[in-house]
């Protein structure tokens, strides 16, 4: 009985950092049509800031209490400078030509900001737990859990509503969808492309920040962070169906839990799991959950 | 650890004696010597690797050669360079597939033109480099590499290994252990789901279960490597409350591990062994070292060093350079280009001329020298593996301004009772139960 | 296609010439170059796959079972088997595969290729896990050839194989199946509209893609000897793609320039900035992208487009 | 003169629209249908049910007496029904020639060749001379992309004719070509296939182009044929007219 209480928790908690890190990826390939590789290496950058802020902020004497605003401040500095800065200065150059293309550029530019974090961090790993061990543990069916993996999975329903709301209630979302929608339309009536992309980018990035700095607390950064995050953030974003925001919470939850059972119930299929859900999704809806094939007028 | 202090000292005089003989060295050049000897060092530059093994790898690789060259290192090691020719290093990374490392290694020989190889950490780079080393005759000292397949399913002619393999560091815990537990009744395990992972936890387990037939395996957990997160693992653990958990997770892995599973009293309800528990001691912010867990160094290293004239100056040095003791990783460099170096000598010696590689690798093979942390003998592998003798404690306190950890109960196993006998296979000797093996 | 065999011949003539380490390089660059063409084939279709490196791992494989189980040794035989696993594999996944499209398909792929891996890392009694097998000195024609002839006799297979299966490729892409792959990509209601299958064709095409990678990965497991479950691991399927985009895929030769180019930029990258090689190459690929999005064949293209204007011009655009 | 198409209360719903009200439609071999109605009558609904682009919610199509219900297009077309579309359906990236060739290819159940080159002097030697008659010359190198709308319109239809059909659909061939061009298009076109004798249905907004054209006339609206005949016979009644300009 536990048992099933244990996989629930563990599966929930592991749900909620999958969402958080795949949140951003599917949401700007949601408006862009773009497949951003370097999605993980912005999760990188966000782990990064997050700890190096917070251990200053700390060793400057301020409480811990705050250092949870710290890394909300990491992630949003992350994605206000270098999400705008790869938008504009690479991204932007080849639009609307191949998706693969758009891929493999990001892909380079993922290359590239591995070495970069090494230069500007350097290779030593950075273990800033104090958030992590600030909120104390609870004890869930006679075990002890800690608190702080639930604040994740707080601020992972926090931005995935967020986006949502944006989305489906103000104007810019509205902008975004008719984007979305037909590009030329909209462009043709006035609305200012570009400018959505840049958003939009944006907005992926500081999410991809955000799931890296409040993921620091509970890790070890080292090197190789990115590479080991964005695998996983594809899969999720493609089993809920590319774009899909709602796709990628079932997604996420499908993997968490699926994970979790394996660790408790067959640890051999641990590595197996994700992709065993991500086969298995796609072989029965070829667009993943919530995706949709385009059909074409004639 | 306070024998520690009195090793800052030292070096300074070393240093002073290392100039002063410094003149005549240089006179030394034996007859047919290059001016240089070109060492090409592998280690993981990039990527996960890096942190704890690939850095550490070449920092104490470029001190002890940067040493050598100016003869600044203690005896018997104070000839200038190598055979009293100065010492060039080209420092390439080893990440990357398999197959960039076969024609990083092809470059290094024949483009570099590198008199010999030494370094790679990974068990998968191990075997596929060997076979490489003999067809371009090239001495290659591996200073890891975990696994002990590269000398048991294999022999190579011009490919040595200066360090012990995996087996002292899960048999050893394992025997440590039951020393410390004499009534263990259930294990469980925790270990990365790759080859290094696997070979530990059977090593440990058989070993276990070998001398204790009645301990219970109550779980053995494969998270994937590099996963970030065990909160899944750690849940299970605490339900299942073994009395010891065995774990060879290494790096980050091994941090976050530890990270996660403190706050929720893993450690206060189950002693956890950590056969590479001297990656916690890498500097960097927020380190710590659980208190109550049983600390392995993959043999005599980090706190468990022998106290020798060699380790005191090199821990001293290190420590000047980069802030702490040096964990395994810099030892076991430093002891695979010693190596070279003796066994350099050694052919010069016999010959009286600068020896062929042939030569050399013969000098090498069944060499016993002086290593950076205590003597290294060659006993396996037809000499060219080598056998270390292995030690673990139970962390009392640790340091983070030193970055250091203060051990109790502290046991070490002599060589002939962690390492199987020569011409026999390490899975054998255990299923044998260790014929031949004479422990405290 | 003729001036490149021309090339390709001279480089057979002045191997023995090149440095040792170069002979290697560019095996591997052919061998991988097999696998990057078969990815071409696909994207000609407008289909990704981010899993050829379970091809690649299964051809691979195929020579370390076929010599451990079965005593192989004959180099192409060996190359043979590597070419059947491919096919056999993909065969088998191409039913499965033919009704995806975009990057569904290459995620698919992905799945598959990264159950692969898992395979061969959990069944690590017979396959060494993640360590990997040895793959010992293959023969040819029951010859042994001395260490001093070795890389050249790997290399002149490669090089063989690579030139054989070039060709054919080069024959299939002007084959009505090869238009109509192009013609599915451009529009799958047409094809339709001709009586035509489009799965069928994208079945078709993906063996022959899974072919020649396994093809590829036999030939790499020869010249490194060493096999590890990575092959298989998604970041070399990723590498593949690069490949096949950097040479280009206006035309059959771009995945050979693209291999050979990105063996020779990653080499000198480890080798001028072992610290920051990633930094390096990804700068060097990035500049590629922006201002070759053609890729590096369509360099090529330009300076014969006046020559060979029909041949070319009717390129997919990229 | 048998009867070649035969539907019987063929019913299409999208959602609650109807796109489709139970047609029941005859079309004898030879005959040339115009088929007209305002915009969203179901015309072109009409056209993808018979060929099988979407499955009718109800009723049934027999070809040559055959049941064809719910067969795909590859399948509908193999069996000899061939169709243009509205918005022309080509392959951008190929040449016109190259576009051609392929048709011929599969034509000849050559699509699954590997191995013979796609252009061989024969088939390109009659991709030329098809490509004539719908007036491309120079035009045959370029790739589709290049080409005109017009032209678009005129390669594919060129596309459909070539598979040699024995019922060929044109879904509004001169839509998007100038006022004045339309009868040119138009001549072309009848007068390709008037020698074949090919069984031809042509959506068409131009009553004027009907009038002229077409042997027979289906008026469509809200997805019922809601007069069936001779074209002067029926365009004398101003209602009917009223219905087809959308303006009754």
């Amino acid at each position: 009985m536990e048992r099933l209480v244990y996989i629930a928790v563990d599966g929930v908690i592991f749900a909620s950092w999958l969402f958080l890190v795949s949140l951003g990826l599917t949401f700007i390939y949601g408006v862009l049509r773009v497949l951003n590789v370097a999605h993980g290496s912005l999760y990188a950058l966000g782990a990064y800031m997050g700890s190096s802020l917070v251990l200053l902020f700390l060793r400057a004497g301020y409480p811990t209490a705050l250092s949870y605003l710290v890394l909300l401040g990491a992630a949003l500095l992350i994605g206000l400078t270098v999400g705008p800065f790869l938008e504009r200065v690479f991204l932007r150059r080849i639009y609307l030509k191949e998706e693969v293309l758009v891929l493999l550029l990001t892909f380079a530019i993922s290359l590239m900001l591995e070495d970069v974090i090494k230069l500007v961090w350097g290779v030593e790993p950075y273990l800033v737990n104090a958030p992590y061990l600030a909120l104390g543990q609870v004890k869930v069916a006679g075990v002890a859990y800690a608190v702080y993996p639930f604040l994740l999975t707080g601020i992972a329903v926090a931005a995935g509503t967020l986006v949502w709301a944006t989305m489906a209630r103000t104007r810019f979302g509205r902008l975004v969808v008719s984007v979305i929608e037909d590009r030329e339309i909209s462009a043709a009536s006035g609305v200012n492309v570009p400018l959505v992309f840049t958003f939009a980018f944006t907005l992926g990035a500081i999410l991809a920040a955000l799931g890296g700095a409040f993921t620091a607390p509970m890790i070890s950064v080292v090197p190789g962070v990115a590479v080991e995050v964005i695998v996983l953030a594809f899969a999720v974003a493609a089993i809920g169906g590319l774009g899909s925001i709602e796709g990628a919470a079932i997604g996420a939850l499908l993997v968490g839990l699926l994970r979790a059972a394996a660790v408790h119930l067959a640890p051999e299929l641990d590595l197996l799991a994700i992709y065993a859900v991500m086969a298995l999704v796609l072989l029965v809806r070829p667009y993943g959950l919530f995706g949709r094939a385009e059909v074409r007028r004639i | 650890m306070s024998r520690r202090s009195s090793a800052l000292m030292i070096p300074l005089l070393l240093a002073v004696a290392g100039s002063l003989l410094a003149v005549d060295q240089t006179s030394a050049q034996p007859p047919g010597a290059p001016k240089e000897l070109k060492i090409g060092v592998v280690s993981f530059l990039s990527g996960p690797g890096a942190p704890h093994s690939g850095i550490p790898t070449r920092q104490g690789a470029e001190l002890l050669i940067e040493a050598l060259n100016a003869g600044q290192v203690p005896p018997p090691h104070d000839k200038r360079g190598i055979g009293g020719v100065p010492i060039k290093a080209v420092y390439t990374d080893e990440a990357g597939p398999v197959d960039r490392q076969v024609t990083e290694f092809r470059r290094l020989v024949l483009d570099e033109k590198v008199n010999l190889v030494v370094g790679y950490i990974s068990s998968a780079n191990c075997p596929a480099i060997a076979p490489v080393a003999d067809e371009l005759r090239t001495l290659t000292v591996f200073s890891i590499c975990g696994t002990q397949r590269v000398f048991e399913d294999a022999e190579y002619k011009y490919v040595f290994r200066t360090r012990a393999h995996q087996i002292i560091d899960a048999l050893g815990i394992a025997r440590y252990v039951l020393a410390v537990k004499p009534d263990l009744k259930t294990i469980a395990g925790i270990n990365q789901d790759y080859a290094w992972g696997r070979d530990s936890w059977a090593t440990f387990s058989d070993t276990i279960l070998q001398v204790k037939p009645d301990v219970r395996v109550v779980d053995a957990l494969w998270p994937k490597l590099f996963a970030g997160d065990y909160s899944a693992e750690i849940t299970k653990l605490l339900a299942a409350k073994p009395a010891v958990i065995f774990s060879s997770l290494w790096g980050g892995d091994l941090e976050t591990f530890v990270a996660q599973a403190t706050p929720r009293g893993l450690f206060d309800q189950s002693l956890v062994v950590f056969t590479v528990a001297d990656n916690l001691l890498v500097p960097g912010p927020g380190r710590f070292v659980p208190t109550r867990t049983v600390f392995g160094a993959r043999g005599l290293y980090g706190p468990l060093t022998p106290d020798t004239p060699l380790s005191r100056w090199f821990g001293g040095e290190f420590r000047k350079r980069h802030g702490y003791f040096p964990i395994h990783d810099p030892f076991n460099v430093a002891a695979s280009i010693l190596g070279a170096k003796a066994a350099f000598e050694k052919a010069l010696a016999a010959t009286g001329r600068w020896p062929t590689v042939e030569e050399v690798v013969k000098a090498f093979a069944h060499l016993e020298y002086e290593g950076a942390a205590g003597p290294i003998k060659m006993t396996l592998g037809k000499g060219h593996q080598a056998v270390e003798p292995v030690g673990f404690g139970i962390v009392k306190s640790f340091d983070p301004a030193t970055h250091e950890v203060t051990l109790e109960q502290v046991k070490t196993f002599r060589v002939e009772c962690v390492n199987p006998p020569a011409g026999v296979k390490s899975v054998d000797w255990i299923r044998q139960g260790f014929p031949g093996a004479v422990c405290p | 296609m003729l001036p490149a065999l021309a090339g390709l011949l001279l480089l057979a003539v002045v191997a023995p010439a090149l440095p040792g380490w170069t002979i290697f390089l560019l095996s591997m660059a052919f061998a991988k170059a097999l696998v990057v063409l078969g990815l071409v084939l696909l994207l000609r279709g407008g289909l990704v796959s981010f899993g050829h490196g379970m091809y690649y791992a299964a051809g691979a494989y195929a020579v370390g079972f076929a010599m451990k189980l079965l005593g192989i040794r004959e180099a192409l035989l060996l190359s043979a088997m590597g070419l059947a696993a491919g096919a056999l594999l993909a065969s088998v996944l191409g039913l499965l595969l033919a009704r995806h499209r975009g990057l569904f398909f290459a995620m698919l792929n992905l799945a598959f290729s990264m159950i692969l891996y898992a395979i061969l890392l959990k069944f690590y009694w017979v396959t060494g896990g993640t360590d990997g097998m040895g793959v010992r000195q293959a023969t040819f024609a029951g010859l042994l050839p001395s260490v001093a002839f070795l890389r050249l006799a790997y290399f002149y297979l490669t090089l063989g194989i690579a030139v054989v299966a070039f060709s054919l490729a080069h024959r299939v892409a002007g084959s009505p199946t090869g238009y109509l792959i192009r013609a599915a990509r451009d529009n799958e209601v047409r094809v339709a509209y001709m009586g035509a299958s489009v799965p069928q064709t994208i079945y078709r095409t993906y063996v022959l893609s899974g072919a020649l990678g396994g093809l590829g990965g036999s030939l790499s497991a020869l010249n490194v000897g060493h096999i590890v479950p990575e092959l298989s691991y998604w970041t070399q399927s990723g590498e593949f793609v690069f490949v096949a985009l950097l040479g280009g895929y206006g035309h059959v030769l771009g995945p050979l320039a693209g291999s050979i180019v990105f063996e020779l930029v990653r080499n000198y990258a480890y080798k001028f900035s072992p610290y920051t090689w990633q930094l390096s190459l990804g700068a060097i690929l990035l500049v590629i992208i922006l201002f070759l999005p053609g890729g590096l064949w369509s360099l090529f293209e330009r300076a014969v487009r006046w020559r060979t204007r029909w041949a070319f011009s009717s390129r997919p655009r990229i | 003169m048998g009867v070649l198409l035969e539907t019987a209360n063929l019913t299409k719903y999208f959602g609650l629209v109807k796109a489709a009200d139970d047609l029941t439609v005859r079309v004898q071999d030879g005959e040339l249908v115009g088929i007209v109605g305002p915009n969203g009558s179901g015309k072109t609904t009409f056209l993808n049910l018979i060929t099988g682009y979407v499955p009718p919610t109800r009723g049934s199509i027999r070809y040559r007496g055959r049941d064809i219900t719910g067969l795909p297009p590859q399948t509908v077309t193999a069996l000899g029904i061939a169709r243009s579309f509205q918005i022309p359906q080509l392959y951008t990236g190929l040449t016109v020639l190259e576009n051609m060739l392929v048709a011929l290819a599969t034509r000849a159940g050559r699509s699954r060749d590997f191995w013979r080159p796609l252009r061989d002097n024969r088939r390109t030697e009659e991709a030329v001379q098809i490509l004539g008659q719908f007036g491309f010359k120079d035009e045959i190198g370029q790739a589709v992309a290049s080409l005109a709308e017009g032209e678009r319109k005129l390669l594919d239809v060129a596309l459909s004719f070539a598979l040699k059909p024995t019922l060929l659909l044109l879904d509004e061939p001169t839509s998007g070509v100038s006022a004045k061009d339309k009868f040119e298009v138009m001549d072309t076109l009848v007068g390709v296939l008037k020698g074949t004798g090919v069984t031809t249905a042509f959506v068409e907004h131009d009553i004027d182009v009907v009038r002229r054209y077409a042997e027979r006339m289906l008026v469509f609206e809200e997805g019922k044929v809601i007069a069936d005949g001779a074209p002067e016979i029926l365009l004398a009644d101003p209602a009917m007219k009223g219905v087809i300009l959308g303006t009754g």
